[in-house]
């Protein structure tokens, strides 16, 4: 037993740094530190793989929740890298003043700590209070760069998630109140270990409501059509680091919730099937998203817009369950992760280069930065889920294992796939190819993060370590 | 050997395409990229050529891919002889571009995903799961969007490059969507479980259609073909040379690979789908042909009118196969083969002289041409037997696969159902008028583009190309006469592949004399290019000795005569244009509602009377505008929803809790 | 002993073929030259007229290229060796196998194709005119020519013309409509074929509806001569095809005597005569057509072969 | 003593849904901030109430924190605000407020449906609240939906989560956690609140939410 276990670290480590860095006024500093908190994070992330903690009253680590504590970490760190060169430039150029860079890396390390308390949570009051720490940290984010689109943005975005954060609660209290019965008053019918022993004998009326209200709340958070509302203009007007955390992990972590609540609500034999209504929402979600695409102006609401497509398709494959189906979500949310963020870290730095995110005044990116222009090339086609990049595997999977058990659902989950990827591919000419287009501003760029996760991407297309694929096939079997 | 040594030679492109990065923007770049990947694929034509002729199976799992399943790769007859045709357009393309590369304004755009596009398609042809061969697959069609888009800063090649990418990923969608019917609830996606199981005569012709929008999309078969004739001709020449004379034929070799290895027994009525699709792509396809002027895009549209020719095969094929006809299958599928292999080398000779006249010229306007025979005598030669072996004149391939395809057909009065008996004359009379019609779309070619007199400055000022591309062109010429004078020798290298699926083969033709070509009995039919040819050959001869013998030697130079009224200007000759205009009156106006309109200047002007010819792709017109059209509505019509204040957003936020409490609640 | 004799059959067919044409070209302008009540030129008039070519210089455009000298001699070559691929007088000859009737069609084709292409080789617009009316004929013409063949075929089970002749004149099958319309449609298509009036008019020039005359235009001396040669070995191929496969009595049959040789040979000439005096008969009570009207008349002779073809299966099994 | 108490948690709860009725009537935003300090103080009481009848102390907690900030602090501040801004005459409501009185009636009769329905098996006292609390948070986002204004879609929410703390006081025994994360939730939603109603004026000279629908996304202004 070592002094400081590895979950404290993970937990303790960016709730400190937030401290720090709340005072730390020298940006250079600041972004450095920044970087090597998360990397500690990161590190003690991995032992966590190692050594799993004992599950306590108020923590507790199981495969499901390492797998996202992990991915968490990880792009956490290489976002901070990218954070690190994006604040520099904007400090320079003058968007951002000092003290909102201060109040910037307080709050990323701030939202960090929240969704690591979200994921190991043993406690659905924790897990809840942790998401809502993370809402508003983001919240905050969002609005800093005081112009108009972010105010409104970052308004919608409070207004719409604090009304999901209290639907959220209201189906955490009805949980309690389904439970309390069952196991008695008091702190065991919030622990996620007992509830998942003792949930066959609850109401399984209430356990519906339940449901539903979580299902929305934390769906809000997930961008599930038709409560999406928030996340374009969230993703659109906040630092682009930023966007990369919100597509790449917040998203997930709710999407975290959502999966805990259903495998709860599927474990009691008498309570309504959760499958259905994930299924409905994530075709709707896709179907939506891949219309909305063809009508983007601004290139990071585009890569939004597609991050609610891949949302929809994750909740569709979870809600159809299975091993197969559970197996591609997972792969899905992964790979959806890093590519997305590899995405907007390319994003971030075409818009300073072009000094706009209007996409009629970004165009043949090849010919002039050729090294962004073909990593956005192959994160935008791994995006939309050509081989042999990951999210290919996971779109195989989910489409044939749909087809062969329902192939009624199948055709709109293709249609909506080729819809989407017409999108984004005609968006994608004419950012990368043709006559080059608009100003060329000088940036520094760094490419190590983005090319990080798209090897990682590549490498997945094709080969998967044995040892992932059994924790992602137990996870898969857990998940039902 | 076998596939031990053919992987290795494909991750050696892969690597290949690695280093190229680095290498591209240097100047010996060019040099080591094509003349590495013309070894390694002249390699791969041996071992194909190889694994054919020994008809033995070799197979591999590697643990990659999907990872339970595994990579699995089989080198069967059928894969060793489409791995003969791709590496032969791959070898010669590459020894082709080891000259004409060099004309290229960014190699960096080019050669990093030449060999990648090679070892795409060598991927799909020894695949032996559905994953594996699906990431192949759409590898293949990535590495070529990139090559498309390698003259990007035209907005036509963007927008061909957009058409051919999306329609590429629909055909896999379908190709998946066949494959996890046949891998079926627990998802066997390795082909030898595959094989095992015989799915249902409903799920099986559920495959064959999905099959033929798979595959037919990415072989350009009506009315999947839009994007072929936009995207083939926008890649640098020999990249259009691979992609039309090698790629369609990797999509031919998916669909026999599905339909007759893994999807169980034929039903008869597939035979007559797809021989209708075939026979109406080769009429469709020369017929557009006819009307265009662009050089590259007839070649395009000729590729479609081949795999008609193919297609035909494959649906005689598939209906003598469901009928237990297995000899006339066996011949049906190696006219099919053998027309594959032959349209592979014809069609990447042509496109090699189309980029021969594109670097000598800068035109692929055939208007623009004419006269080349005098400045471009080699690439004239060689072109001129490409356009006869494409119009199926005998003694050259094209007719030899051509005649066995009509032979096949002669055999339907086998066929028990009148349906089939019926139709297949009818579709052997569409793919005669569309021989007939090749035979006038190349003497069009040939004649405005090279013959006559220079049309513009650039036609005037052209120069013969160098040495390598001659060379390709050479042997792909000589290819054309051999294969046409021997096609027995491929004919009895390909029965190795009827007898995997069929369980028959053709009487071996090296027994036969003279080399002939006898498929069923000698008193029924047979066919002698050899001889043929070399009766031509003495009889010419023999008319040249005796004229020299007897009559005049004597030869003058001296203006045309034409009628007595010759005109100096060019452009009095007849151009593309007014060469097809018999033929698009005939056949035109209704197909295509094509019509000219004349501008006649005012009386007195000095400007010069214009004559435009207006033609319309009514599948375009009537199937995917429309479609294009209903999309960008719809998105029109959801667009509204980004636009909306807070208040209404948190609206649709009440009503979805409402309803689903009402749904609880009721 | 045997393969000399049939080696002695074939040359002697070639030679044969050869030497008649230009006296069936002869004969088809006497005759017309009669109905129209004019003496007409002599019937050996055409070996004069090659003779005297064969004896001028010839005359080439300087912008003509290789290709134009070399054409005439490969269209000789390739209707020759068509020609001599049709049983005339006697079925069974020695290289008859090595092609069959789809050959000979594409033979024919190849020669037309060489020829267009020499229409265009000087640049001039009659040569470009004549071209592409040939191509529009023979998109039509082939397509009919590939039905008559399948017709026939189905017929007689082969697309060899000697087992074709051998089995018709074995006669099981009786008249057969299938037969007919063949026969029909090979006429009219033989009409097209060899640009004969209503199609075409080879007695013509400087007359815009000229096709064959037009992609000759440019050539002069021994080029013309082998070009006017290879013409009338056409005529001739077209009528020997139409007697050996629907009227095939008096062939004489394989290793048969010289007797039999003598009647095949008798029987020949006289139904080229036939044939010959009934072109020229129906050529005089027929007005040209103009040559958008073509397409209709061939699209008849297509639509009669693929009738024709059709029927073979309504009218008895196989 | 069960059926006093029973009797009095119900009327509690009833006239807070009552309130939150009241609420929605009024159109004008000081007489929406008092009715809005009724509601927190009726909230308050019934949290109290329970905290008796389930001898819960830590309740009481939440009960003073809700008196406390609900009743006075937020809503004194928020008249201070309107009456800055300039805006305590203006009528605030979109759609006329005898519809939206219907549409509230129906969405108590669907709560009342939904938990009376399913909560069979649970004690009536956690059925009344439940049922209640539901009704009272749907009112809440009735009026969040029929509010133009800023202060008034802050105050719906803020009812909202008053609802939720009536359904956690109710439920029984439910930890402290909580109650803790509920207050300083609205703690921090009041001090975001105030930042962004701040920031607000600071740019639009108005808490008018369509001063804001002018700079929704993409809309280049």
């Amino acid at each position: 037993m070592t002094i400081i276990q590895p979950l404290t670290l993970v937990l303790l480590m960016p709730l400190l740094s937030a401290g720090f860095l709340a005072l730390m006024p020298n940006y250079r500093v600041s972004s450095a530190f920044n970087v090597l908190a998360s990397a500690v994070t990161l590190l003690s992330a991995g032992l966590l793989v190692v050594r799993p903690p004992q599950p306590n009253d108020y923590f507790l680590v199981d495969e499901l929740s390492v797998i996202f504590i992990v991915l968490n970490t990880f792009v956490g760190f290489t976002t901070s890298l990218f954070s690190a060169t994006y604040i520099g430039h904007e400090i320079e150029t003058g968007h951002l003043t000092p003290g909102y860079v201060q109040f910037y890396h307080a709050m990323y390390q701030l939202m960090m700590f929240g969704m690591n308390v979200a994921l190991t949570a043993n406690n659905i009051g924790l897990m809840w209070v942790a998401i809502e720490m993370t809402t508003l940290a983001t919240v905050l984010i969002v609005g800093i760069y005081r112009t108009h689109q972010s105010l409104e943005a970052a308004w919608k975005y409070f207004i719409l998630g604090s009304v999901g954060i209290a639907f959220a609660l209201f189906g955490t209290i009805l949980v309690y109140i389904a439970a309390e019965p069952v196991v008695g008053e008091g702190l065991p019918g919030m622990i996620w270990t007992v509830l998942n022993s003792r949930v066959a004998e609850f109401d399984p009326a209430l356990l519906n409501v339940a449901f539903i209200f979580l299902l929305l709340g934390y769906g809000t958070k997930v961008g599930l059509v038709p409560l999406h509302a928030w996340l374009p203009d969230a993703h659109a007007e906040g630092p682009t680091p930023i966007s990369a955390v919100l597509s790449g992990l917040l998203l997930n972590v709710a999407l975290y919730a959502v999966l805990r609540f259903k495998v709860l609500l599927a474990a009691n034999p008498r309570a309504m099937a959760p499958g259905p209504l994930m299924v409905t929402m994530g075709l709707v979600s896709l179907a939506f998203a891949a219309f909305m695409l063809y009508r983007r102006r601004d290139i990071k609401r585009l890569f939004a817009y597609s991050s609610i497509e891949h949302m929809g398709i994750i909740v569709f494959a979870f809600g159809m369950g299975g091993p197969l189906a559970n197996f591609a979500g997972l792969l899905q949310m992964t790979m959806h992760s890093l590519t997305k963020s590899a995405i907007f870290f390319a994003v971030g730095h075409i818009t300073q280069i072009k000094g706009t995110q209007r996409i009629g005044d970004i165009g043949g990116l090849t010919a002039t930065h050729p090294g962004l222009g073909w990593g956005l090339v192959l994160g935008v086609v791994a995006i939309a889920g050509l081989p042999p990049l990951g999210i290919f595997m996971s779109e195989f999977l989910v489409v044939s294992s749909t087809f062969s058990r329902a192939p009624l659902l199948a055709i709109p989950l293709v249609v909506g796939l080729l819809v989407a990827f017409g999108a984004l591919m005609l968006r994608l000419t004419g950012l990368a190819f043709g006559e080059p287009v608009g100003t060329q501003a000088p940036v520094r760029i760094s490419y190590v993060p983005m090319f990080a996760h798209l090897a990682i991407v590549f490498a997945a297309g094709i080969y998967l370590p044995p040892a992932v694929v059994v924790w992602f096939q137990h996870v898969a079997s857990m998940l039902g | 050997m076998g596939i031990a040594t053919t992987l290795p030679c494909i991750a050696g492109l892969l690597a290949l395409s690695v280093a190229a990065i680095a290498l591209a923007s240097s100047r010996a770049g060019t040099w080591v990229i094509y003349g590495i990947s013309l070894i390694l694929s002249a390699a791969l034509l041996v071992q194909g050529a190889q694994a054919l002729l020994s008809g033995a199976e070799t197979s591999l799992v590697l643990p990659l891919g999907l990872p339970w399943v595994g990579a699995h790769f089989l080198i069967d007859p059928l894969a060793a002889a489409f791995q003969v045709i791709v590496n032969l357009g791959a070898a010669g393309a590459s020894l082709y571009a080891l000259g004409y590369g060099r004309h290229e304004k960014e190699p960096w755009r080019v050669l990093p995903f030449f060999p990648l596009f090679l070892a795409g398609m060598n991927l799909v042809l020894v695949a032996d799961d559905a994953f594996t061969f699906l990431v192949s697959w759409e590898f293949m069609s990535l590495a070529s969007w990139a090559l498309v888009l390698a003259h990007h800063r035209d907005p036509e090649n963007r927008r061909a490059a957009f058409i051919y990418i999306v329609m590429a990923s629909a055909g896999t969608l379908a190709l998946l969507l066949a494959f996890s019917l046949l891998a079926g609830e627990q998802g066997n996606y390795a082909f030898n479980f595959i094989r095992i199981a015989t799915p249902g005569p409903l799920t099986a012709s559920a495959v064959l259609l999905l099959v033929l929008i798979g595959a037919g999309s990415k072989a350009g078969l009506v009315p999947l073909h839009v994007w072929l004739p936009l995207a083939h001709p926008a890649a640098p020449s020999h990249v259009s040379a691979l992609m039309s004379g090698v790629m369609t034929k990797v999509a031919v070799y998916a669909f026999i690979r599905i339909i007759f290895d893994l999807d169980g027994l034929p039903e008869p009525w597939w035979g007559l789908v797809v021989l209708t699709a075939g026979a109406a792509s080769a009429v469709w396809g020369v017929l557009s042909a006819l009307m265009e002027s662009d050089l590259k895009r007839v070649l395009a549209y000729s590729t479609i009118e081949n795999i008609g020719f193919i297609f035909v095969g494959l649906g005689l094929a598939l209906a003598f196969h469901a009928n237990g006809l297995a000899t006339a299958a066996a011949l049906a599928l190696v006219a099919a083969l053998l027309h594959a292999f032959n349209h592979a080398i014809m069609k990447s000779l042509l496109f090699f002289g189309a980029g021969a006249v594109l670097t000598a010229t800068g035109e692929r306007n055939m208007e623009h041409m004419g006269g080349l025979i005098h400045r471009m005598p080699v690439t004239a030669a060689a072109v001129l037997t490409g356009c006869a072996a494409l119009s199926a004149l005998p003694p050259l391939n094209g007719f030899a696969s051509e005649w066995l395809t009509l032979q096949a057909i002669l055999l339907s009065p086998q066929l028990p159902q009148w349906g089939l008996k019926i139709l297949v004359p009818a579709c052997g009379a569409m793919l005669a008028l569309a021989a007939a019609l090749a035979a006038a779309c190349f003497i069009r070619v040939f004649g405005v583009s090279f013959l006559g007199r220079p049309r513009t400055a650039n036609a005037e000022g052209a120069r013969e190309v160098d040495a390598w591309p001659q060379a390709a062109l050479a042997a792909f010429a000589f290819l054309c006469v051999a294969f046409g004078a021997f096609p027995g020798f491929a004919t009895d290298a390909l029965s190795a592949v009827t007898l995997e699926f069929l369980d028959v083969r053709l009487p071996p033709q090296a027994d036969v004399p003279w080399l002939a070509l006898v498929p069923i009995s000698a008193e029924r039919s047979s066919y002698d290019g050899f001889l043929i040819l070399v009766f031509i050959a003495t009889s010419a001869s023999l008319a040249a000795l005796v004229v020299w013998l007897l009559g005049s030697r004597a030869t003058r130079r001296a203006p045309a005569w034409d009628c007595g009224f010759p005109d100096s200007n060019p452009a009095t000759q007849y151009s593309a244009s007014s060469f097809a205009q018999p033929l698009r009156r005939v056949f035109g106006t209704t197909v295509f509602q094509a019509h000219d309109r004349v501008v006649m200047p005012p009386p007195g002007s000095t400007a010069p009377a214009r004559i435009t010819v207006e033609i319309r792709d009514p599948v375009w017109d009537y199937f995917y505008a429309p479609l294009a059209g209903g999309i960008s509505f719809v998105a029109e019509r959801l667009n509204t929803l980004q636009f909306l204040t807070i208040r209404s957003y948190l609206t649709l936020v009440f009503l979805t809790l409402v309803i689903l409490l009402l749904v609880v609640a009721l | 002993m045997t393969l000399l004799r049939d080696l002695a059959v074939q040359s002697v067919q070639m030679a044969l073929v050869l030497l008649l044409a230009p006296l069936l070209t002869g004969l088809v302008r006497k005759v017309k030259a009669r109905l129209l009540r004019r003496v007409g030129p002599p019937l050996i008039q055409p070996y004069r007229d090659f003779r005297r070519l064969l004896g001028k210089e010839s005359i080439v455009a300087t912008n003509g290229s290789w290709l134009f000298c070399a054409v005439p001699y490969l269209v000789f070559a390739l209707t020759w060796v068509a020609a001599a691929l049709v049983p005339t007088f006697a079925t069974g000859l020695l290289f008859s196998w090595s092609g069959d009737l789809i050959a000979i069609v594409a033979l024919l084709g190849s020669g037309r194709f060489f020829l267009a292409l020499a229409g265009m080789d000087i640049g001039t617009s009659f040569g470009g005119i004549g071209s592409s009316r040939e191509a529009m004929i023979a998109s039509l013409a082939e397509p009919a020519m590939i039905m008559i063949v399948f017709s026939l075929a189905l017929v007689a089970g082969s697309t060899q013309l000697s087992a074709m002749a051998v089995y018709l004149l074995s006669l099981q099958e009786g008249l057969r409509v299938t037969l007919a319309m063949a026969l029909f449609a090979l006429i009219m298509v033989a009409i097209a074929e060899n640009g004969r009036i209503p199609v075409d008019n080879p007695a013509t020039h400087l007359e815009l509806t000229m096709v064959h005359e037009a992609m000759v235009l440019e050539y002069s001396g021994r080029h013309l001569a082998l070009i006017e040669l290879a013409a009338s070995l056409k005529l001739l191929l077209y009528a020997s095809l139409i007697g050996c496969v629907f009227v095939p009595w008096g062939l004489a049959p394989p290793n048969s005597d010289l007797r039999g040789y003598a009647i095949g040979l008798l029987s020949y000439v006289g139904k080229l005569a036939v044939c010959g005096i009934a072109l020229a008969a129906f050529e005089t009570s027929i007005a040209k057509m103009r040559v958008f009207r073509v397409p209709a008349f061939l699209g008849a002779a297509l639509m009669l072969g693929l009738l024709g073809t059709l029927l073979r299966f309504v009218s008895g099994s196989f | 003593m069960q059926g006093l108490a029973f009797d009095i948690a119900h009327l509690l709860a009833g006239s807070l849904v009552l309130v939150s009725f009241l609420m929605i009537y009024q159109d004008r935003l000081p007489s929406l901030i008092n009715v809005f300090a009724l509601h927190a103080i009726l909230l308050a009481a019934s949290v109290a109430w329970q905290a008796t009848i389930q001898n819960m102390p830590e309740l009481y907690v939440t009960a003073m924190i809700a008196l406390l900030f609900k009743a006075f602090v937020i809503p004194v501040s928020l008249r201070r605000m309107i009456v800055q801004l300039g805006i305590h005459r203006e009528i605030d409501t979109v759609v006329g407020t005898g519809l939206t009185m219907l549409a509230g009636m129906a969405l108590v009769a669907l709560s009342m449906v939904v938990m009376l329905r399913i909560t069979a098996m649970a004690d009536p006292l956690a059925r009344e609240d439940l049922a209640f609390a539901l009704s009272v948070l749907l009112l809440g986002l009735l009026m969040m939906v029929t509010r133009r204004n800023a202060v008034g879609q802050v105050i719906g929410f803020m009812s909202l989560e008053n609802g939720l703390i009536l359904a956690a006081a109710g439920a029984k025994g439910m930890p402290l956690v909580v109650e803790i994360s509920v207050a300083f939730s609205v703690l921090i939603a009041f001090i975001v609140i105030g930042i962004f109603l701040f920031r607000i004026r600071e740019r639009f000279d108005s808490v008018d939410m369509q001063a804001l629908d002018r700079f929704r996304g993409e809309q280049q202004p």
